[in-house]
């Protein structure tokens, strides 16, 4: 948790825009709410069509004070629906939810040499690495803060990527993303990344392959890797790290009820030290896990 | 936060004027006010986080079985129109641990506490209750909802010899009131409320789960792992109110009326079709504060309507 | 208006390319289309003004009975979330006069003509399926939801032996197909289908209405006169799959699949559980139309999903 | 039947104003569809929440051409649901539903005379009473057209009532409406009927009691009555007329699933020429009946 408790709060929507086939960008403003966001953390949507009752967990792909953008693709009637909310109306909105990427962890391991951070993401995946770059950015260039600070997000918003420091002592941050077919959000995560690589499956652009495949055509392996998409490509990724002993952090995803802890829907099994298995809750223990205690097979 | 501080703690009424009396006996045991939990939409430490737990009449606890339960694989949940179904498969750590770890937190609050039990066989159930008739939870639900594992795994709520049977073998060595908490998937619910109520049970709880399924046909499977789940919330509740109705005409003890209750005026229903208490569940999903929130609708509610006891209500239905 | 002229009738396809196969045969009658309506929930006339009977696989007409029944007084609807609760009583103006007035208007269009029979007793319904084997009516349906007069008003359906014990009766005399519809309101729902099929039944179709019940809190009496209805609409649509899918398991004959039904996807859900036909109910009264718009997303998931008849659906779950 | 196939159209939301405490007038315009309607028709309204299914049953107030006006009191969900509703919106509602006034009864049975047509309504029976006084005038104007033609729509807009011709030889339009309190649509009563009278249960306004109190106080009973309103108060017109020996028409409410006779919930009792009693459908045979045909008793 971020230290404060957990509140549904009615948000205004600023803007709901398709930014790619059947992807969205949903812009939210918190009402009289001042809410810390880590990366990594998701909030719930929460419907107007009272025929849908459980909230639609989303991650935040972007924050700043008070204001949420979350990138979500239409899958189902839920998301349809929310593709028709039109800005100015309202929307009922959780808090950020669940633990997000442990970033001191990232920090303290690649500190003071000139490392490589990888952020490996899959369709979906990829809009909470928005947040993810821009807080080790951050903290790579030395700002305490680990939340997005109100003028960080402006300068960014500028596009200055080419001002910012070179990475000769400093750690690189390499995302590699990717796509069925369409690219989404390449120019966000280059606004806070050194280096963006793409994947697609058809091939449309970029890598033609996925993740994986494109990951292990590097010469030189990361030596973080923080990682957010399908199932299949978290597990790929994790056996990757594995086999090389990297650290990696992993964002899960699972069907849930409550999103906050107290229905037990959200399960995973996770081997903590190596230890006995555990059953975890993705939507409170989670998302994020260590992929090496991740246990896949089911 | 609309909790109150646990110095404001509400316990009689809704505000400073005193006038409504909240108050509710069952089974010997006082609750401030009616409003419980649902087993297995309530978990102190997230629940608590929304509101005040000194605010419930009661916690009714996630169900605890003998041994540890790991619960069935994900996906456990899938929703439904209007309503969520869940095949959490009473996943717990086990009486024990619940012992050491969840009871002492829980009665840390001023609210009672109901602990709800689970088991696959008799002896479970058996078993479990004495080690919980050992400590000071208030009162015991046992979910006969259950598959039981030695009759090729029917629910024992669903034949009305095996609920009898439950009640009398947990009645016998229980030190506690015991609830019994019923399947809503009987032909005939008010003939099984008949036997464990003949078999002493201090209380019925009810509706637990209707059994229900859903298929995704583009990945051409069911949505829940388990294939089958529990259909619940708002969707359930005029099955619900006709059971409570149904029971309530059949047997004398008190009735714990839940399934699809969101709101003040949904509380209200099952007080009229003849609940004592009632328990949030789903809604708690849906809107974490739903209990408090309740609450205070119901409290509006007696208010503007000239109610001053629960007792009222539940005399209304012409 | 959506319907298509007479003669532009649509028979195993959607639009002009007729490679999907919609036909299906049940109890030896081959309907041109999967989709029927759901008893009670259609009138030819009524329903008809809003699109062309001949596009339905078969009509399920409203329940008749021996005599012309009054139904009961009003209110007999209420609305529920996510669905309604209905209390009409089986008014009908008996099997004569449907004969006379109604089935020769049904017969006029090219669509099969399947009569739903409602009965207090087994001779009652014995004497009208004798009536209805005299005319050309397609297939009959049982609904033995309704309550036994003899047995002190419980439900035929939710009695095994008194649901074999129709069976048997009705089978004995009908030279017509037997459609046996089952009420949800039961234990176990695959026993009563194997128990009508061990007796010689053609086909088994559910889901009949949930008894259900609504209090209007502030008239302090149930909304229903009848106090207690049926619960129909999306809400059952979880209790529907899961019943089919367990019927589909327990018997060979048959299936005709309802309860819930909005959508062409719903519809697929259904066949994907087992059902070989389907009824659309409660969706026809919140939209009218809603027969054939299922029907035209039915035909438009199986071009887009690559299915190109029923039996594929059927065949398609894990 | 107004001859033509009913159907189920997406309609715009041009205004929907609070006019008097929680009651609301919906102005709707049916898209690429012209209509016909006749006085005492209702329109089944479909609501976006979709766990409200079942359409609410709304009478015609007023209408011409391909607009239609709808006034309702907030008594529940989904009446809240639509006074939420905004102009610009779009609705899904039914084009006219049963059978309206028997308008050519009545014109027959005046005919020639300087007679009375008595409107008797209390509460929300007083909206469909503005487009039935509005054809019923047109009729005594001697214009053919059953339905609202748009220029007297326009000339009546203009509250030309003054300028109407003397009732002389022509039957009069009287109004009688009752209202528990608050009182609304007079002013639109006043455009088409030659006398408003008005009772309130709370005496706030006009005659202190009710409308069957109020129209026993006449010297001179009507000539032809048409009511709507609760049942009970369509029960005591009834009553009153059928011991005068006058014909009266009311408009029946009744609990509805489909509205458009498909599901017989929502019967009355009717005994159509002094015959045995009948079941007839709210919906499809009326909801306007004879008054003295209705059996109350139950
Ligand atoms: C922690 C977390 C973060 C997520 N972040 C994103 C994101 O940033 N962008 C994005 O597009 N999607 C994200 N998802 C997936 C997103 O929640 C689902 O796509 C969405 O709920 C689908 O809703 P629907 O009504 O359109 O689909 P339907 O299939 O109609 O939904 C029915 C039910 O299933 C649930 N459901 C369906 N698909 C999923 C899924 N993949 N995961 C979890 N629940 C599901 C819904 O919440 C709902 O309860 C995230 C999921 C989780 C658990
Ligand atoms: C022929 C006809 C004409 C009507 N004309 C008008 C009108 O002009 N103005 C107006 O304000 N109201 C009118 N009504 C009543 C109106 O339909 C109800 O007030 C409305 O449906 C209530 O909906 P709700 O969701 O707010 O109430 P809820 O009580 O939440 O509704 C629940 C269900 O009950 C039904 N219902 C509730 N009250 C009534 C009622 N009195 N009559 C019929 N069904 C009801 C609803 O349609 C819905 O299905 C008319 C009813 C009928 C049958
Ligand atoms: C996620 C979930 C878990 C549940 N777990 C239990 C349980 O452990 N024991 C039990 O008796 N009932 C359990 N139930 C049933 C609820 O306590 C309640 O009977 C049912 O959900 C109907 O109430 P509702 O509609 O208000 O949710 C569970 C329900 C849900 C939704
Ligand atoms: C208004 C109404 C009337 C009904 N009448 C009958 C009937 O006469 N006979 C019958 O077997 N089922 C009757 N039913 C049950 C439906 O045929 C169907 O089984 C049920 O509504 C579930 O399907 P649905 O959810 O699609 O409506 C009726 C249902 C409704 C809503
Ligand atoms: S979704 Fe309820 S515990 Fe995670
Ligand atoms: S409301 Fe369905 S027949 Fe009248």
């Amino acid at each position: 948790m971020t230290g404060f408790e957990p509140r549904i709060l009615e948000s205004k929507i600023l803007g709901n825009d398709c930014i790619a086939r059947e992807i969205y960008r949903l812009t939210l403003k918190y009402d009289n709410a001042e809410v810390k966001i880590k990366p990594g953390q998701f909030v719930n949507l929460y419907l107007n069509d009272k025929s849908m009752i459980l909230p639609r967990p989303v991650s935040v792909c972007e924050a700043g004070n008070d204001r949420l953008t979350l990138v979500y693709r239409v899958v189902g009637k839920g998301t349809e629906a929310l593709s028709g909310y039109a800005p100015g109306e309202m929307i009922r909105v959780s808090t950020p939810l669940g633990n997000g990427y442990d970033i001191s962890d990232v920090v303290s391991t690649v500190k003071g040499a000139s490392k490589k951070i990888v952020l490996a993401a899959g369709g979906l995946g990829v809009p909470p690495m928005i947040e993810l770059a821009k807080t080790l950015r951050n903290e790579i260039e030395g700002r305490a803060d680990n939340s997005a600070t109100p003028d960080t997000s402006a300068a960014s918003n500028t596009g200055a990527t080419a001002s910012l420091p070179d990475t000769d002592k400093k750690p690189e941050i390499v995302a590699v993303v990717g796509f069925q077919d369409e690219v989404f959000l390449k120019e966000e995560l280059e606004r806070f990344c050194h280096r963006v690589l793409v994947a697609t499956d058809s091939g449309i652009s970029g890598f033609h392959g996925n993740v994986v495949e494109l990951m292990k055509t590097f010469e030189q392996p990361g030596d973080y890797y923080l990682a957010c998409g399908p199932k299949l490509m978290l597990k790929a990724v994790s056996e990757y790290c594995l086999e090389k002993n990297l650290p990696i952090q992993v964002s899960l995803e699972e069907r849930m009820g409550c999103g906050y802890g107290a229905c037990v829907g959200c399960t995973c099994k996770i081997k903590e030290d190596h230890e006995s298995v555990k059953l975890k809750k993705v939507c409170k223990d989670g998302p994020v896990f260590r992929g090496n205690e991740v246990v896949w097979d089911d | 936060m609309i909790s109150l501080g646990k110095n404001q703690k509400v316990v009689n009424s809704g505000n400073s004027d005193s006038d409504l009396d909240l108050r509710v006996t069952i089974a010997g045991v006082t609750l401030d006010n009616p409003v419980t939990t649902a087993s297995g939409t309530f978990s102190a430490r997230e629940s608590g986080a929304f509101y005040d737990i000194n605010e419930l009449g009661a916690v009714i606890t996630k169900g605890v079985s003998l041994e540890p339960w790991d619960g069935n694989p994900t996906p456990r949940i899938a929703e439904a129109y209007g309503g969520m179904l869940n095949a959490v498969g009473l996943q717990n750590p086990g009486v024990d641990a619940f012992i050491r770890d969840e009871l002492p937190y829980l009665k840390g609050f001023d609210t009672k506490v109901i602990v709800n039990v689970a088991g696959k066989t008799k002896d479970e159930y058996c078993r479990a209750v004495e080690k919980l008739c050992e400590t000071d939870a208030d009162m015991l639900e046992i979910n006969i909802s259950c598959p039981n594992i030695k009759e090729g795994g029917i629910s024992f709520g669903a034949d009305t010899s095996m609920a009898a049977e439950i009640t009398r073998a947990v009645k016998k060595i229980s030190k506690k009131p015991i609830i019994m908490k019923l399947t809503p998937n009987v032909t005939d619910i008010a003939e099984i409320a008949r036997a464990v109520e003949a078999e002493g049970a201090d209380g019925i709880s009810l509706i637990n789960t209707l059994l229900g399924m859903k298929i995704d046909i583009y990945q051409k499977k069911p949505v829940l792992w388990n294939r089958m789940g529990g259909l619940s919330g708002p969707v359930v509740k005029p099955v619900a109110v006709r059971m409570v109705y149904q029971v309530r005409r059949a047997v004398k003890i008190p009735v714990i009326g839940l399934g699809g209750i969101m709101t003040g005026e949904d509380a209200v229903e099952f007080f009229m079709a003849g609940a004592d208490v009632i328990s949030i569940g789903t809604a708690a999903l849906v809107d974490p504060e739903a209990p408090v929130r309740i609450k205070r609708e119901l409290i509006h509610f007696m208010k503007n309507n000239g109610y001053r006891s629960l007792q009222e209500i539940k005399d209304a239905l012409l």
